[in-house]
């Protein structure tokens, strides 16, 4: 687990029915950083995170992950893809109650849900604002609700490498405040990296270390945070930047 | 289907076991072509084939179980009972014939031995003729069988009770026409006892009384009577099934005097088949 | 007089279950004993069958898929015909002497409602939310357990496989006559009594058996729905 | 004997099939007319029933949906036996004279596949994204509009639930038998053919028209689930 | 039709199993206005809209409609209903083609899809950068895609009220801009209104007429959007915009 790179992505592709969606040449994630995914819709971005969770596999290329190399059909086992996690644009939660859904990935590890660990899960809860809905029906919660419980999920059982796509879509500024907080601290704690797809180009301003702009399947430009805004290499990005059509 | 096609068809309900030895499958076509009626065959359980009889669905019943006949038409349900034919009772059993059953004089015995070496007896149990018949031997030969375990009673068919009897390696006991039209499938049985007059198996056929029910095809019934106890069906009956099982499977017996109606109560006639 | 064999039956009913006849308590004890166990074990092979195929593709699964769901049309009584013949003495499970026994009637029960568990099981699991699915595998479950969670989903649909392979054996009666042989005190089920009567003439206990057949099965099926209750509330 | 028996039915069934013996054609007919008819109706009922209740509340909901389920559990013998006591001359329904005719043995059938239909379909429609059916309803679709849109949400539990409605009335015995009586060049079916031959002991010829009622069943299945084809692929 | 409002809304309540989500005293929206409704997540501001698509009804009080008092627990005559169609937080689209999904409402209504229609139809999807998209699955859509979908669906049938949850929560800043023009001239051809939840300020500052504070079921502040922005009444909207927790 020395190596400098969570991931390196060397020429995966994905087509769905005959269509080409994704064509990845390269891509790196460094260790310990928040990497920025943006690009207009349809681009790729949450294919991109599927590739990367290996919940799909890519049709070409490989995947070097936490320090070994997975060619594209192939998938880590079991104890690897338990390292990472994605917290999935669109919320799917069990019908049971936030609690149950809280805990479920500590029970399929068999964890053991001791009272100070019930202490540390309602402190997360609390946190996201949620602990009053700890008995609710999972199915009856608000959009914003059930983005929260489904990133509570998430981080409950410390993933080295957490995939976000889009987490804060459906909130409101002082929500979305309280979780870029806990995406700040929570890179600290993993000894890893978290990828986060954005639409919100001020939330990329605010949490990414870097930040790479996919169009049409393509890595456009990969740049650091401040020459991405300041100094991008591509006009596509420039365009993309300032809300011009790039389709 | 409306009332005139309705008198074209003739509902024959009669017992599985007569239907199927085959003899109507031989004699009801040639009915059909002299009389151009068409008879549906609606072969059932015996208690079932006198309910059908009795809520007036069908016009005419063919069965084996006296008894049940006479009360049929004595209840106003059948205009006569006609004398049709008879063949005979046999006593089953496994080829080993483990309470040596063969070597009794009488049915009487045969059922004793049955009884005192706790044999397996496998019984219809369904109130059919055949049963009914079974029921009143155990009786004349003052044995009790309820209770015990080596008595099944299986509350099935002729032909199922025929082939759980083979699997099971049981005595039982079964019409001859059943037995000898299924003998191939039932390699484990053989004929341990027969020629006992009091196994004499006599069937009716009864047209159903039009007067108390609307829909009831009469004149075709009786078209039926007429076409059965003809001499050269009667002839037919006698000659059915020598050729493939080398004996017949009924004996005719239309001329036998039949005295039910008179008095309703007439025994069995007694005339021990020739075989 | 069709009212009347109706109230007879009713009557007869009432009157059979009052008096606990003890011929009738061991017709319903066989029924339950022989279709519980026999759907207990369809349920154990069926619901991870069906799982499986709800969530997986593979080449041929449509041939498999319509080979269950025309398992679930098999005619019990060519069901019971098969296992009669592998269960007589001449055939290879003979040695068993599972013939005219409850295991045999088990045996061919099972048979009977596995492709209706598995089948149903299956419309099931394909109709939970793709993305629920892969959510699980990317928190970190195995196939299995991703498998058990779906399922939990798919509670009702579950729950009405098992219903359904249940209301198939507890009603049926080829296989059971065929395979038990309808032996008094040791083999009769309800379905068998009812033909028996029925080949009596005797309508008014058929139907009075298949009322209590009936009652026996709402019951099950009233509780079973009660524990799911939430799960019936119409998706308005 | 066992392997002779079911060679003996494989091989019977060939012949019996490539001979187009015109008594076993005949019957094959009649099964196809009365199962078919009468699967027809039980979905002109079972479908428009099951999305109405898969889609409302209302107080004694609970009880009617056992009803539902335990109606699937109903034994055919004993709704054939019902339809045999209404259809009977001394019946209220006597006068149409359709005892021992297949219009009969339809009535018998559709009851029977009825619950089957309405109760799978109310389950699949119940799965259905209930956020859907808001939708539908803001876009201004009526309550039958909305229904018929949820129903094809719901295609491949539908499309199971007359699969099932109709495998239970194909392989079904006991009602034809009894209602239609199982005369020869009229009402006789493939499975009361079964039966006569079996018990006659004739079991090579009783499986060789099993084998042939599979045949057909996997054959309509199989049609059925190629139109659905895309519904069918794994949900991984 | 010559109402001065679209909505009157008195003193509706919703309670879910015991918990009142919401409860609004008097609330009207004004003809020819987009109004937009901002709120913390779990405010009950897509309960508040689905009582004005009269999908549910409310507990207690009344609702006046394009002239028409409905109390609480009726519905108006599906004709009136026909006129105001909600897109969804989380759009929901029939598993067919994206084309068969934006042409149900025309079909629901007995329209007969002429050529001309197709043309307009075709306009439509392409304005929002899914023509493409025509014959592809909407199940397998991204998540930005099917919100565009879901959007195309609403308007295709020229609803007089359109009510929006968070239309733009899953694009990006070309496909916002798009989507901003296509509400804006929507509201020209409308003769009623528009009603807007979202959590992006600046978007309700681009959009709104006037901008309602929905907090804890309860409104809180109803301005003009200056007004909203500049010198809002109350504190908690004050605290609301500078993204502090108001929960
Ligand atoms: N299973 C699939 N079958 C066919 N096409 C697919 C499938 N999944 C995704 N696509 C297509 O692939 C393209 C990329 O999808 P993806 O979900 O990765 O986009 P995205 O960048 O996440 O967009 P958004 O910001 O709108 O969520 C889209 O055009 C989508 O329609
Ligand atoms: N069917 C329901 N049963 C129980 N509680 C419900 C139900 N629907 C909504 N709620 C609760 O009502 C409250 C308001 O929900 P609503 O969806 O209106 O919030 P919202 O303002 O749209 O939030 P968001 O911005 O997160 O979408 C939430 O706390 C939610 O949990
Ligand atoms: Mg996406
Ligand atoms: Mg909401």
């Amino acid at each position: 687990m020395n190596e400098e790179f969570t991931y390196e992505i060397e020429n995966i592709s994905k087509t769905y029915a005959g269509n080409t969606v994704l064509e990845v040449e390269h891509l790196s994630i460094n260790r310990g950083e928040i990497f920025c995914l943006v690009g207009p819709s349809g681009a790729g971005k949450s294919t991109l995170l599927r590739l990367m969770n290996f919940i799909e596999t890519s049709d070409t290329g490989k995947i070097r992950f936490l320090g070994n190399t997975y060619e594209a059909g192939s998938v880590p086992p079991l104890k690897v893809t338990r390292e990472v996690t994605t917290v999935f644009q669109r919320s799917a939660l069990m019908t049971t109650s936030v609690w149950n859904n809280v805990i479920y990935p500590l029970k399929i590890r068999g964890k053991n849900i001791t009272d100070s660990e019930v202490k540390r899960i309602e402190n997360i809860l609390d946190d996201l604002g949620l602990l009053k809905l700890r008995d609710q029906r999972a199915d009856k919660l608000s959009g914003g609700e059930a983005q929260r419980v489904a990133l509570a999920r998430a981080i409950v059982f410390k993933p080295t490498v957490l995939l976000l796509d889009e987490p804060t879509a459906n909130l409101d500024p002082a929500n979305i405040d309280i979780i870029e907080t806990i995406i700040s601290k929570y890179i600290e704690q993993v000894n890893s990296s978290i990828v986060m797809i954005t639409h919100n180009i001020f939330q990329a301003r605010r949490l990414a270390d870097r930040i790479a702009l996919l169009h049409k399947g393509r890595i456009i430009e990969v740049n650091s945070k401040n020459d991405f805004f300041e100094n991008p290499h591509e006009d596509t990005t420039k365009d993309f930047l300032s809300g011009r059509m790039i389709f | 289907m409306d009332g005139s096609e309705t008198q074209s068809v003739i509902m024959l309900a009669t017992t599985t076991s007569t239907d199927d030895s085959g003899l109507l499958k031989e004699l009801l076509p040639i009915f059909e072509q002299e009389s151009g009626y068409e008879v549906q065959v609606i072969a059932v359980g015996t208690g079932q084939a006198m309910k059908i009889g009795r809520m007036g669905d069908a016009d005419i019943l063919m069965v084996h179980a006296r008894e049940l006949e006479n009360q049929f038409v004595n209840d106003g349900y059948g205009t006569e009972r006609y004398s049709l034919m008879y063949n005979d009772f046999v006593l089953l059993g496994p080829v080993t014939d483990p309470a040596q059953v063969k070597s009794t004089e009488t049915i009487k015995e045969a059922l004793q031995a049955i009884e005192s070496n706790k044999a397996m007896f496998a019984s219809r149990g369904d109130e059919s003729g055949t049963h009914l018949k079974e029921e009143s031997l155990w009786d004349e030969a003052e044995i009790d069988v309820s209770g015990t375990d080596w008595y099944k009673s299986l509350g099935q068919g002729m032909g199922e009770t025929l082939i759980t009897a083979n699997e099971m390696q049981t005595y039982t006991i079964a019409d001859r026409g059943t037995y000898l039209s299924m003998k191939h499938n039932l390699p484990n049985l053989e004929i341990v006892f027969e020629g006992d007059e009091s196994l004499f198996n006599p069937y009716g056929i009864i047209p159903v009384n039009p007067d108390r029910f609307d829909r009831i095809n009469h004149e075709g019934a009786k078209e039926m009577v007429e076409f059965f106890v003809r001499e050269d069906i009667q002839e037919k009956i006698g000659e059915f099934g020598k050729d493939e099982y080398g004996q017949p499977l009924f004996f005719p017996d239309a001329d036998t005097p039949d005295e039910s109606t008179d008095n309703g109560m007439n025994p069995v006639a007694v005339s021990v088949p020739i075989l | 007089m069709s009212s009347n064999v109706l109230a007879e039956g009713f009557l007869e009913a009432l009157n059979l279950l009052m008096s606990m006849d003890p011929y009738v308590m061991d017709i319903i004890a066989v029924s339950l004993k022989v279709s519980g166990t026999a759907l207990i074990l369809a349920a154990l092979i069926g619901i991870p069958l069906g799982a499986f195929l709800g969530l997986t593709n593979f080449p041929g699964k449509a041939l498999i898929t319509a080979l269950l769901y025309t398992g679930m049309g098999f005619p019990p009584v060519v069901i019971g015909l098969f296992v009669f013949i592998l269960l007589s003495s001449s055939g290879s499970l003979g040695s068993f002497g599972w013939l005219f026994t409850p295991y045999g009637m088990i045996m061919a029960q099972s048979i009977i409602s596995f492709p209706l568990v598995a089948g149903f099981t299956m419309t099931a699991v394909m109709g939970v939310d793709r993305n629920l699915i892969r959510q699980l595998k990317s928190l970190g479950a195995t196939k299995t357990q991703a498998t058990i969670a779906t399922l939990r989903e798919a509670r009702l649909g579950v729950l009405v496989s098992i219903i359904a392979g249940f209301g198939a054996i507890i009603s049926e009666v080829g296989a059971v006559m065929l395979v038990g042989g309808n032996i008094e005190g040791a083999t009769r089920v309800l379905t068998t009594a009812i033909v028996l009567e029925t080949r009596k003439g005797n309508f008014g206990i058929a139907i009075a058996f298949g009322i209590i057949l009936l009652t026996i099965a709402f019951i099950i099926n009233f509780t079973m729905l009660r524990l799911q209750n939430k799960e019936l509330s119409g998706n308005e």
